[in-house]
């Protein structure tokens, strides 16, 4: 028989069965530790299914492994399941990081451990569940089901005292726009009368949803805030710091980032097209800006988990920058670094969770010249923040510099300036993250560390670790691997192939006046040195 | 068996049982438990049920008593929730009073009595009908709050309802006496049609305005809740549960059947005061709750916006409206009700656990019970695969579809700020105990029949969140032939202009 | 096809580095060097046959292979594509070449450091990244090659990385050549938006197939890889890092901040020369920075104590010259010098650094002295280097610095004006390398004798951790060694011998036709400008007087240098001191280069950091994204405490507020439709 | 002759009245009491409208009502009489334990 | 004659009404409701309905009233001192109290026209069958009501059981 219809609906539940599993078994020992491994092992063989019987040669914007069968008749709700070069590689990604979300949080999870993975296994299925839904009350159903597992991970093994505050305001900052997009949904519905994703974007790109803009307006509004507090884009970051430095290491690893840039891509551009579109400038400003702020703020911070925080924004924001310029390589950069930041940040947390696990401290004033003591830590941790930095040949590179040759391609003049702004961000990211590894490896040894008898990572560690090393290596190197199957969706997404027909070609018939107004200013795009 | 027989048989078997717990009462040892009249109720409650069953399995709408009720799937659709919520409430109250002198006999009776009453305004289509199951209803509730007499705060809450109920009442009576002289009848459907030839419009509007004051005081709808945190905190904790549920059910259809069959002719009228009172009612509930210490005051806080709700139901078109508010009652009592049933497990008779802080560490000492407690917490927010989540999303989806659309953001909105609270008591669940929970050691362990009734509730929670199906289309069912029958007596009325399809696809 | 073994060239390297890397913390030191060395040689060897190979005749004038595509979307592709020409053979040449003479140099330099195994991965490494970047036949492969580069730098800057100077200053030079990539990327993203391709043949094919096609955007792309190649090549405004990066062991100081890598500014110029033509503002700009830096950087050299920074400040004005020759148009001279600088500056820094293992870590030339007899060969080796940077005939140096002044001085515009820039910083350079020369070997004996050597040693490598081992070893070297100052071994002579011939002779490549050469290179790189023909038109044009002219004046400027420094430093050593006490304030400006660092720090570094803590993270993440979040909790409980307030508990009041509402619902009943 | 408003006016005023009593009064009793005083001044519209639609269901629903009322009454006082049992008053003021 | 009964026994429940609300002492209060429900009798029998006329002596003023002196008398409630409770309950009580009877009267007078008049007496002017018809429309199509206030009354006997009954 033929697993492809079924397996996206193995893949979501067969963790939550594991949860169901652990949290009758007995609490003793490392039972916990090895269910939830084995679990999670499971799931991320069950994901690498998709890739390798995944039709690369299928055209661009359609689903495949769909499972699609009626949930309940009215309201009409459908049980669809799919995935497409967007989502494919999402969810392997979630199924790669769960193994090692239990990897790192073997031993700092002392009790309560079946809460814990539990609730761990919950999220992952919460994720799973909305990376391959097609409608969109299911969507809906999965997207704030992550809210809860979450939520309680935070208020129960958050790191200081005031976890439960910053669960609390993670839970509502992400609740509260999230029950404006159900709004949105259900007026879509009742102008539509469906909520499924393909026959909406169909209806979307005849118009034909609602003749009334200023609602369509509205709805849209709905949908991109309640994104973008989950990503989170600029000015709707608040929750952000205080639920990373609070949350343990293996929820931080999936706390932004891929969840709201993936529903961004996913719904905002397939209903909303024309709305995405003239919001499009103002995104790609905040996109800009949030680099730059998230760069600059990490740059003045202490903390080493609120340094990541910010650092985490500035990378999202590189994913805004792209995606909403709506050219091809913006949107397959974007994609590319929606799974690096999946890859690099994760890396990161998990190293700086590791130290801490050493340390017992996330504050850079306490570390120093850790590098002579711990060199396998300090060869891992370069070599991730190369990554984070983009440095070529390893995986945040290609994403970043898609992304940018895309800003830089988007029809409209004003991008080259937030292009070039967003550029420096290039700089500062390289600022901090060295300034990091300095303050942390570098120097003299800090007495606050000093008599620490802190052994370098152990075997586990490196199992943990390992995979992501290898694995920033090849998305550096050999990326068309992944962009084979994101190239279909960016394609689908992004406004043709206009955007990146080169200039040269059209050179030949270049009127001198026209070189020389071009010649006045050089940032004039080549579309209009066209005509 | 006769027509009327058939018509009122759930409420004749639970008399029944009252009765006979009220004759076995006194023949039991003045010291012996009391437990097996209350296996009685237990098993009158099922009887009423099987009925209930089997009054639909018929199929066909019955007008008995010579048109002062009519049973059809709408009726039994709320016989069911008012039976189910007494069935948990008695399992989960079994063994509440064991070890203190107190009247459980008639704390059982009354209970049956009250759903009698609850059951007949559900299924009547008479004004006079529905006053008198009010009353019934309403002066068993008024006793059974003030059931723990040793408690200064039972014969407050006990006082408090009585005085400001009847006091409701009374603006309720006016407005039937109102509605009476506008149209010369107190029965819904010639009330229905006098209003199509009223000379005395004014006088109308009046009357639904006095109605629904009186109604809205039942279902404690804002402005009118203020008794509610006052009463359920000083209530015993399964009372509650049922009061919380049970007459709101009973008081929700009679509030569906007033307006949607009663007042058709100005729901353009009433469609803005629902708006103005569901908006208020969902604000009001939920910021109040936000500071509450005492768990029963903020479940009451909460039960106002839950009515809140259930009022935007109402600004709907009537078919999606009836069903949607059929279908969230359904969920709401049972969340709500096994919510209640879990806190009467931890607080017991004595009130042992009253505020939040009492419940710290609880997912420590008792687990399950913890989990249950969560879970039906989650669904009172509205998370997705609970029966809350799609009963929102059924109610606000008819809502929009209306063309409220404001009302569905401040409803949603609203229900971003009850998080607040739940999220407040789930995580002191879920905190390490500290030495203030000593006293959840005294935690009696779960009786069976309570573990039964807690897991019917639960059961019906997820089931209701995970599978809707059948349960949306016999609530659609039941707004069909309340909505059918309504036309029919059109008809009747009038039959020239008469074009309705009088079938509908229950499978 | 047989130009696969291309890929060897960069990768055996690379291979190097791996098994060093993941492994030579295991190995024996012979083991690490064995791997290391042999993982240089056999490119070197390599590149040596490719070069006879593409010198037969008849053979191709360009070898490319293309292999896998590294990043592929629909209207980009970019490949793994590697290009040789007779500009890369150069580049190659150099590279592999001195490469693996330093390395050799290093086996002896880095015998005592802990941390030995890492030196030679990261040298590998480095190898493995430089060759990339000649050999890439597109911007971004470059684009690899210039990041790892940069990497390598910043790992080997930092080797000593106890040390917080040495630490600071890899983060500097990372983050300074950062700034240039921002201008690099830019102008790919440009290239881009333009041409739809970084393959170099695709982009210069392009351009020349619209004659009418200049300035405008071409233009902008060229300014941004000028900011670019000044971060590399560490020219104005963005030259700071590189004298900090002496903080780095000698060798690599040889290596990559003065024989290659610094030059890969110029390459990457000389590599889209195309590009340049077609924007003469472009071109203006280069030439203008490099005079600048030249004469700037050389100005402070000539009052620099410590012997590596005036080798780095030399380096930087060197440098200049190469872009001045560039921004003139004279790409072959530019690169013409850039080889004869690779010899010569290596020997240099290598010789320093003989000079500092002598010494055990000393480096202000204050303290030094006398030296000639006590290490020859060092001093011997030396003074050629020192009499090729300076310009004397017939050294390496003299050659292709003329070249430049000539070609500067012919080139129209302001061509006299740089031309005079070049020669006096001709005069300066050869005055401060005399200066060093001077102090270094002659006159008087400033260092401490043997005895107590130790602890000053001691004391020189307390600050410098990574020294530690070195100073215990010179222990036991002291008990066979007749006293502490002592030559160093072979096998950093030998590669100093080579290099010291090689600044000999390495100039007669390129040899005017007005002093009776037949100037090789020029015919050599003729096939890569082909579009460079209008500068030797200039040259028929003009005639040899003029050329032989300017080669004399330039002579007579070198040795003025040379004298200025035998009065000033041996002659009569007060002078100098005199001269200073002159003019104080200008000294100190000089002597504390000008306070550009302490100008940056303040103008930019700063201000932006104040910016981010108080205007950012106060004010507006603190106040603002945070604030309103709270106000908005605020507000809710706020209402929630006046909801609470109406429930007084008294019966009366409910029914007065259940009175108000009957009546509000009265109201809205009977006159709803009116009030709606 | 008397127009049905005026009966009506007059019920009005008197269920006014009730409410108003309801307000004022500290007595529990007399609270009940005022409570009753509303239920005649609605028995009295329904008697009104009896008469004017010559329907004798209007008065039937009287008879309803004071049947309700006798039994509110037992309820009611046999609360009230609990109330006095814990508390010792009748004061409705005093009754405020349970607040905010 | 229906004017002056009206005017009379109106008047006279009026005033007994603000009696009720002016009294201090319970008692004095009962007495004036007493009076009041005499004079609705009155108006009750000048609108034809005799049989609640009866009704409203023998049960509303017979027995329930009855039942409230005689339960003052049982707690020997006082005069009720002037303990200030709420504001709220005149701040926003009497505003709505007043807004209550304004509406009502202000709908009333509005309607009044449609409403009519009446004359005294009953449609039926022998008493006898309106009390049949009563009866009649009692045991017939309002049987159900009927028969269900028996639960009703059982249920306030049970609840003065389980309320008044002291615990032992």
């Amino acid at each position: 028989m033929n697993i492809d219809h079924t397996i996206l609906t193995v893949i979501t539940f067969v963790p939550l069965a594991g949860a169901v599993l652990l949290a009758l078994l007995p609490d003793r020992g490392r039972i916990m530790q090895w269910g939830a491994l084995a679990v999670t092992l499971v799931t991320f063989a069950l994901t690498l299914h998709l890739p390798f019987h995944y039709d690369y040669s299928a055209a661009s914007g359609s689903f495949q492994f769909e499972q699609n069968v009626s949930w309940i008749a009215s309201p009409a709700i459908r049980y669809h399941l799919g995935v497409d070069g967007l989502s494919m590689w999402l969810v392997v990604l979630t199924g790669f990081l769960a193994p090692l979300g239990v990897l790192v949080s073997w031993n700092v999870i002392a009790d309560r451990k079946r809460l814990f993975y539990t609730l761990f296994l919950l999220q992952q299925v919460a994720m799973l569940g909305i990376f391959v839904s097609l409608d969109l009350f299911l969507y809906y159903a999965f997207w704030e089901l992550s809210l809860v597992p979450m939520t309680l991970l935070i208020a129960t093994f958050g790191r200081t005292v005031n976890r439960r505050r910053a669960a609390i305001k993670y839970f509502l900052y992400t609740f509260i726009p999230s029950a404006i997009l159900l709004v949105g949904m259900l007026w879509v519905y009742s102008k539509t009368g469906t909520f499924q994703l393909p026959d909406l974007a169909q209806l979307a790109s005849t118009h034909s949803i609602s003749s009334d803009s200023a609602a369509l307006w509205l709805a849209s509004l709905a949908f991109l805030v309640a994104f973008a507090v989950k990503v989170p884009i600029f000015p709707l970051h608040g929750w952000l710091a205080d639920a990373i430095s609070e949350a343990p290491t293996a929820a931080v690893m999936v706390l932004a980032g891929k969840l709201g840039l993936y529903s961004i891509l996913r719904f905002s551009f397939s209903i909303f097209p024309e709305q995405s579109r003239h919001i499009a400038p103002l995104m790609i400003a905040l996109g800009a800006i949030g680099i730059v702020y998230g760069a600059l703020i990490a740059l003045v911070q202490k903390d080493l988990k609120q340094l990541a925080a910010y650092g985490t924004l500035g990378h999202v924001s590189v994913v805004i920058l792209g995606i909403f310029t709506f050219t091809i390589a913006g949107m397959d950069g974007g994609i590319y670094a929606t799974l690096n930041e999946g890859i690099g940040g994760g890396a990161l947390f998990m190293l700086l969770g590791i130290l801490y696990e050493r340390y017992g401290t996330y504050d850079m004033r306490d570390y120093g010249g850790l590098a002579a003591k711990l060199p396998w830590m300090v060869t891992f941790f370069v070599i991730t923040t190369l990554s984070v930095i983009g440095l070529p040949m390893l995986n945040g590179f290609v994403g970043e510099f898609l992304v940018l040759t895309g800003s830089m391609q988007s029809a409209i003049t004003h991008h080259t300036r937030w292009t070039v702004f967003a550029t420096t961000g290039v700089i500062l990211t390289a600022s901090y993250m060295l300034w990091m590894i300095q303050r942390v490896f570098y120097g003299e040894s800090n007495f606050n560390t000093a008599d620490v008898a802190a052994p370098d990572i152990d075997a586990r560690e490196h199992f943990a670790l390992w995979p992501m090393v290898a694995l920033m290596l090849a998305m550096g190197v050999a990326s068309p691997i992944w962009m084979r199957a994101i190239d279909t969706a960016g394609t689908a997404l992004a406004d043709g192939a206009t955007a990146t027909e080169p200039a040269a070609k059209a050179r030949t018939s270049i009127t001198p006046e026209v070189v020389s107004n071009s010649t006045s200013n050089f940032t004039m795009p080549a579309t209009e040195a066209r005509k | 068996m006769s027509t009327n027989i058939v018509a009122l048989l759930p409420e004749i078997i639970l008399t029944l049982t009252g009765v006979l717990i009220m004759l076995a009462e006194p023949c039991l040892k003045p010291a012996s438990s009391r437990k097996p009249l209350g296996w009685i109720a237990v098993a009158g409650t099922v009887g009423s049920l099987v009925a209930a069953w089997y009054q639909v399995s018929l199929g066909v709408t019955i007008h008995a008593f010579s048109n002062t009720i009519q049973v059809d799937a709408f009726s039994v659709l709320f016989h069911y929730v008012i039976g189910a919520i007494l069935l948990v409430t008695l399992l989960g109250s079994l063994d509440y009073f064991e070890g203190y002198a107190s009247h459980a006999g008639e704390y059982f009776a009354l209970l049956c009595f009250g759903c009698v009453g609850m059951m007949l305004m559900a299924s009547s289509v008479e004004l006079l009908m529905v006053f008198i199951g009010l009353e019934i209803s309403s002066i068993s509730s008024y006793i059974l709050c003030g059931f723990r007499k040793g408690q200064a705060t039972g014969t407050e809450s006990s006082i408090k309802y009585f005085l400001l109920g009847s006091f409701a009442t009374a603006f309720f009576l006016y407005g039937i006496a109102l509605a009476f002289g506008a149209t010369g009848s107190t029965n819904l459907y010639a009330i229905a049609h006098g209003l199509e030839i009223t000379t005395t419009p004014a006088l109308a509007f009046t009357a639904l305005a006095l109605i629904l004051i009186g109604l809205g005081f039942k279902v404690s709808a804002a402005p009118f809740h203020v008794w509610t945190p006052d009463v359920y905190q000083g209530a015993p904790a399964p009372v509650v549960g049922l009061m919380s549920t049970a007459p709101k059910a009973a008081t929700f259809a009679v509030l569906l059947r007033i307006t949607f069959t009663g007042f058709p002719t100005y729901q353009h009228r009433w469609t803005i005061l629902m708006w103005i009172l569901a908006a208020l009612s969902m604000t009001v509930g939920n910021l109040g709750a936000l500071g509450q210490r005492d768990v029963k005051r903020m479940l009451a806080y909460s039960s106002i916006a839950h009515a809140g709700y259930l009022l935007v139901a109402f600004t709907a078109f009537p078919f999606d409206g009836i069903a949607a508010a059929c279908f969230y009652t359904a969920t709401y009592a049972a969340m709500n009700v096994g919510a209640f049933a879990v806190i009467t497990q931890v607080a017991g008779y004595d009130e042992r656990a009253r505020t939040i802080d009492d419940f710290t560490g609880l997912g420590q000492k008792r687990p399950i019970l913890a989990a249950l407690l969560g879970f039906f917490l989650l669904s009172l927010i509205g998370i997705p695969f609970t029966g809350g989540f799609f009963g929102k999303f059924y109610v606000f989806s008819a809502a929009i579809h209306g063309g409220h659309v404001w009302l569905a953001v401040i409803g949603l909105l609203n229900s971003g700020v009850a998080c607040f609270y739940y999220l407040r008591l789930l995580a002191a669940i879920y905190t390490r105990p500290g030495a203030e929970a000593a006293r959840l050691d005294r935690l009696r362990p779960v009786s069976v029949p309570a573990a039964i009734g807690l897991a019917m509730a639960l059961i019906a929670t997820v089931f209701l969140g995970i599978l809707p199906d059948g349960a949306v289309r016999f609530a659609e069912y039941a707004s069909h032939s309340t909505l059918i029958e309504q036309a029919r007596q059109e008809c009747a009325a009038h039959p020239e202009d008469c074009h309705i399809q009088l079938q509908f696809d229950v499978h | 096809m047989p130009s696969d073994y291309l890929w060897l060239i960069p990768l055996v390297p690379f291979a190097g580095f791996l098994i060093n890397g993941t492994m030579g913390r295991r190995f024996p030191r012979v083991l690490v060097s064995a791997v290391a060395l042999l993982c240089t040689a056999i490119p070197a060897i390599l590149v040596a046959w490719l070069w006879i190979r593409m010198r037969a005749p008849g053979a191709p004038e360009v070898l490319q292979i293309v292999s896998q595509p590294w990043i592929q979307i629909t209207g980009l592709t970019i490949n793994f594509a590697f290009t040789v020409d007779h500009l890369t053979l150069i580049m190659l040449g150099v590279v592999t070449g001195v490469g693996f003479l330093i390395h050799v140099y290093s086996v002896g330099y880095m015998a005592h450091e802990e941390g030995y195994w890492r030196f030679f991965a990261y040298l590998n490494l480095f190898m493995f990244f430089m060759l990339v970047l000649v050999l890439a036949e597109s911007f971004l492969l470059l684009f690899v090659g210039w990041e790892g580069v940069g990497l390598a730098s910043y790992l080997l800057i930092g080797f000593y990385f106890q040390k917080d100077s040495a630490a600071n200053a890899g983060k500097k030079a990372f983050i300074f050549n950062r700034v240039g990539d921002f201008g690099f990327l830019l102008a790919m993203f440009l290239l881009v938006r333009e041409f739809g391709s970084l393959d170099f043949s695709h982009v210069f094919n392009a351009i020349t197939v619209n004659p009418d096609w200049r300035g405008g955007v071409l233009t902008a792309i060229a300014l941004l890889l000028v900011l670019g190649a000044a971060g590399k090549s560490a020219q104005i405004p963005l030259y700071v890092w590189l004298p900090d990066a002496m903080e780095g062991p000698t060798p690599v100081s040889a290596l990559i901040h003065a024989a290659t890598m610094v030059t890969a500014g110029i390459y990457m110029v000389v590599r889209c020369h195309t590009l340049f033509d077609r924007s003469p503002y472009a071109l203006g700009v280069v030439a203008i920075i490099g005079a600048a830096t030249a004469i700037f950087a050389a100005s402070i050299g000539m009052v620099q104590h410590d012997i590596k920074r005036v080798l780095a400040y030399s380096t930087i004005s060197q440098l200049g010259y190469m872009f001045l020759a560039c921004g003139v148009g004279a790409y072959t001279a530019g690169i013409f010098h850039l080889l004869t600088h690779a010899f010569f500056k290596a020997l240099l820094f290598l010789g320093a650094g003989s000079v500092i293992h002598a010494l055990s870590g000393e480096q202000d030339m204050r303290k030094m002295g006398g030296l000639r007899k006590r290490i020859p060969i060092t001093f011997w080796t030396m003074t050629m280097g020192v009499v090729a940077i300076a310009g004397i005939p017939p050294w390496a140096g003299f050659f292709s610095k003329d070249e430049i002044l000539y070609q500067a001085f012919v080139s129209g515009g302001l061509g006299k004006f740089l031309w005079f820039v070049g020669l006096v910083t001709a005069g300066m350079t050869s005055f401060y390398m005399f200066r060093l020369w001077f102090k270094t070997f002659w006159g008087p004996e400033h260092f401490d004798e043997h005895d107590d050597l130790h602890d000053h040693g001691a004391a020189v490598h307390a600050h410098s951790g990574g020294h530690a081992v070195m100073v215990a070893d010179h222990d036991d070297e002291a008990a066979h060694h007749s006293h502490g100052v002592h030559e160093s071994p072979a096998i950093m002579t030998i590669p100093l011998a080579i290099l010291a011939l090689l600044s000999i002779i390495g100039g007669w490549v390129g040899v005017p036709a007005a002093l009776g050469g037949h100037n090789e290179i020029e015919h050599f790189l003729e096939p890569v400008f082909s579009t460079g023909v209008t500068t030797e038109a200039a040259t028929t044009a003009v005639g040899h007087g003029l050329e032989l002219g300017l080669a004399a004046v330039s002579v007579l400027v070198a040795l003025l240098g040379l004298y200025v420094a035998y009065v000033f430093y041996y002659k009569k050593p007060r002078t100098a001191a005199a001269l200073a006490a002159r003019a104080p304030a200008l000294y100190r400006l000089v002597e504390n280069k000008f306070y550009i660092d302490e100008i940056y720090s303040a103008v930019i570094i700063t201000p932006v950091l104040m910016f981010s803590r108080l205007i950012l993270g106060g004010l507006i993440d603190g106040g603002i994204v945070n604030g309103s979040g709270a106000a908005a909790g605020a507000a809710a409980s706020g209402l929630g405490a006046l909801v609470r307030k109406v429930q007084s508990g008294n019966i009366r009041s409910y029914a007065g507020w259940l009175a108000l509402g009957a009546a509000a619902v009265l109201v809205v009943m009977v006159f709803g439709r009116a009030i709606w | 002759m008397v127009p049905t408003s005026a009966y009506l006016i007059l019920a009005a005023v008197l269920f006014s009245i009730g409410v108003a009593a309801f307000l004022i009064k500290r007595n529990l009793i007399t609270i009940f009491m005022s409570i009753e005083l509303m239920l005649n001044a609605v028995n009295l519209t329904f008697v009104a409208f009896a008469h004017m639609w010559h329907q004798v269901s209007g008065q039937i629903f009287v008879f309803f009502v004071m049947v309700v009322a006798a039994a509110e009454a037992a309820v009611g006082l046999a609360i009230i009489i609990a109330i006095f049992r814990t508390r010792e008053t009748l004061n409705v003021d005093s009754v405020d334990l349970m607040k905010s | 004659m229906q004017l002056v009964l009206f005017i009379i026994f109106g008047g006279l429940a009026v005033a007994g009404a603000f009696n009720l609300l002016l009294q201090r002492h319970p008692i004095n209060s009962a007495l004036s409701l007493v009076v009041v429900m005499m004079s609705l009798a009155v108006l009750y029998w000048s609108l034809g309905a005799e049989f609640l006329a009866a009704a409203q002596v023998i049960v509303y003023s017979g027995a329930i009233m009855v039942f409230f002196v005689f339960v003052i008398m049982l707690l020997n409630a006082g005069e009720e001192e002037r303990t200030k409770g709420s504001r709220a309950a005149y701040l926003v009580g009497f505003p709505g109290a007043a807004a209550i009877f304004c509406l009502l009267s202000f709908v009333f007078l509005k309607e009044s026209h449609a409403l009519g008049s009446s004359s005294v007496g009953g449609y039926l002017n022998h008493i006898t069958s309106n009390i049949s018809e009563i009866s009649a429309l009692l045991f017939t199509k309002l049987l159900l009501p009927f028969e269900v206030t028996s639960v009703l009354i059982l249920v306030a006997i049970l609840g003065a059981v389980v309320l008044a009954r002291k615990e032992q």
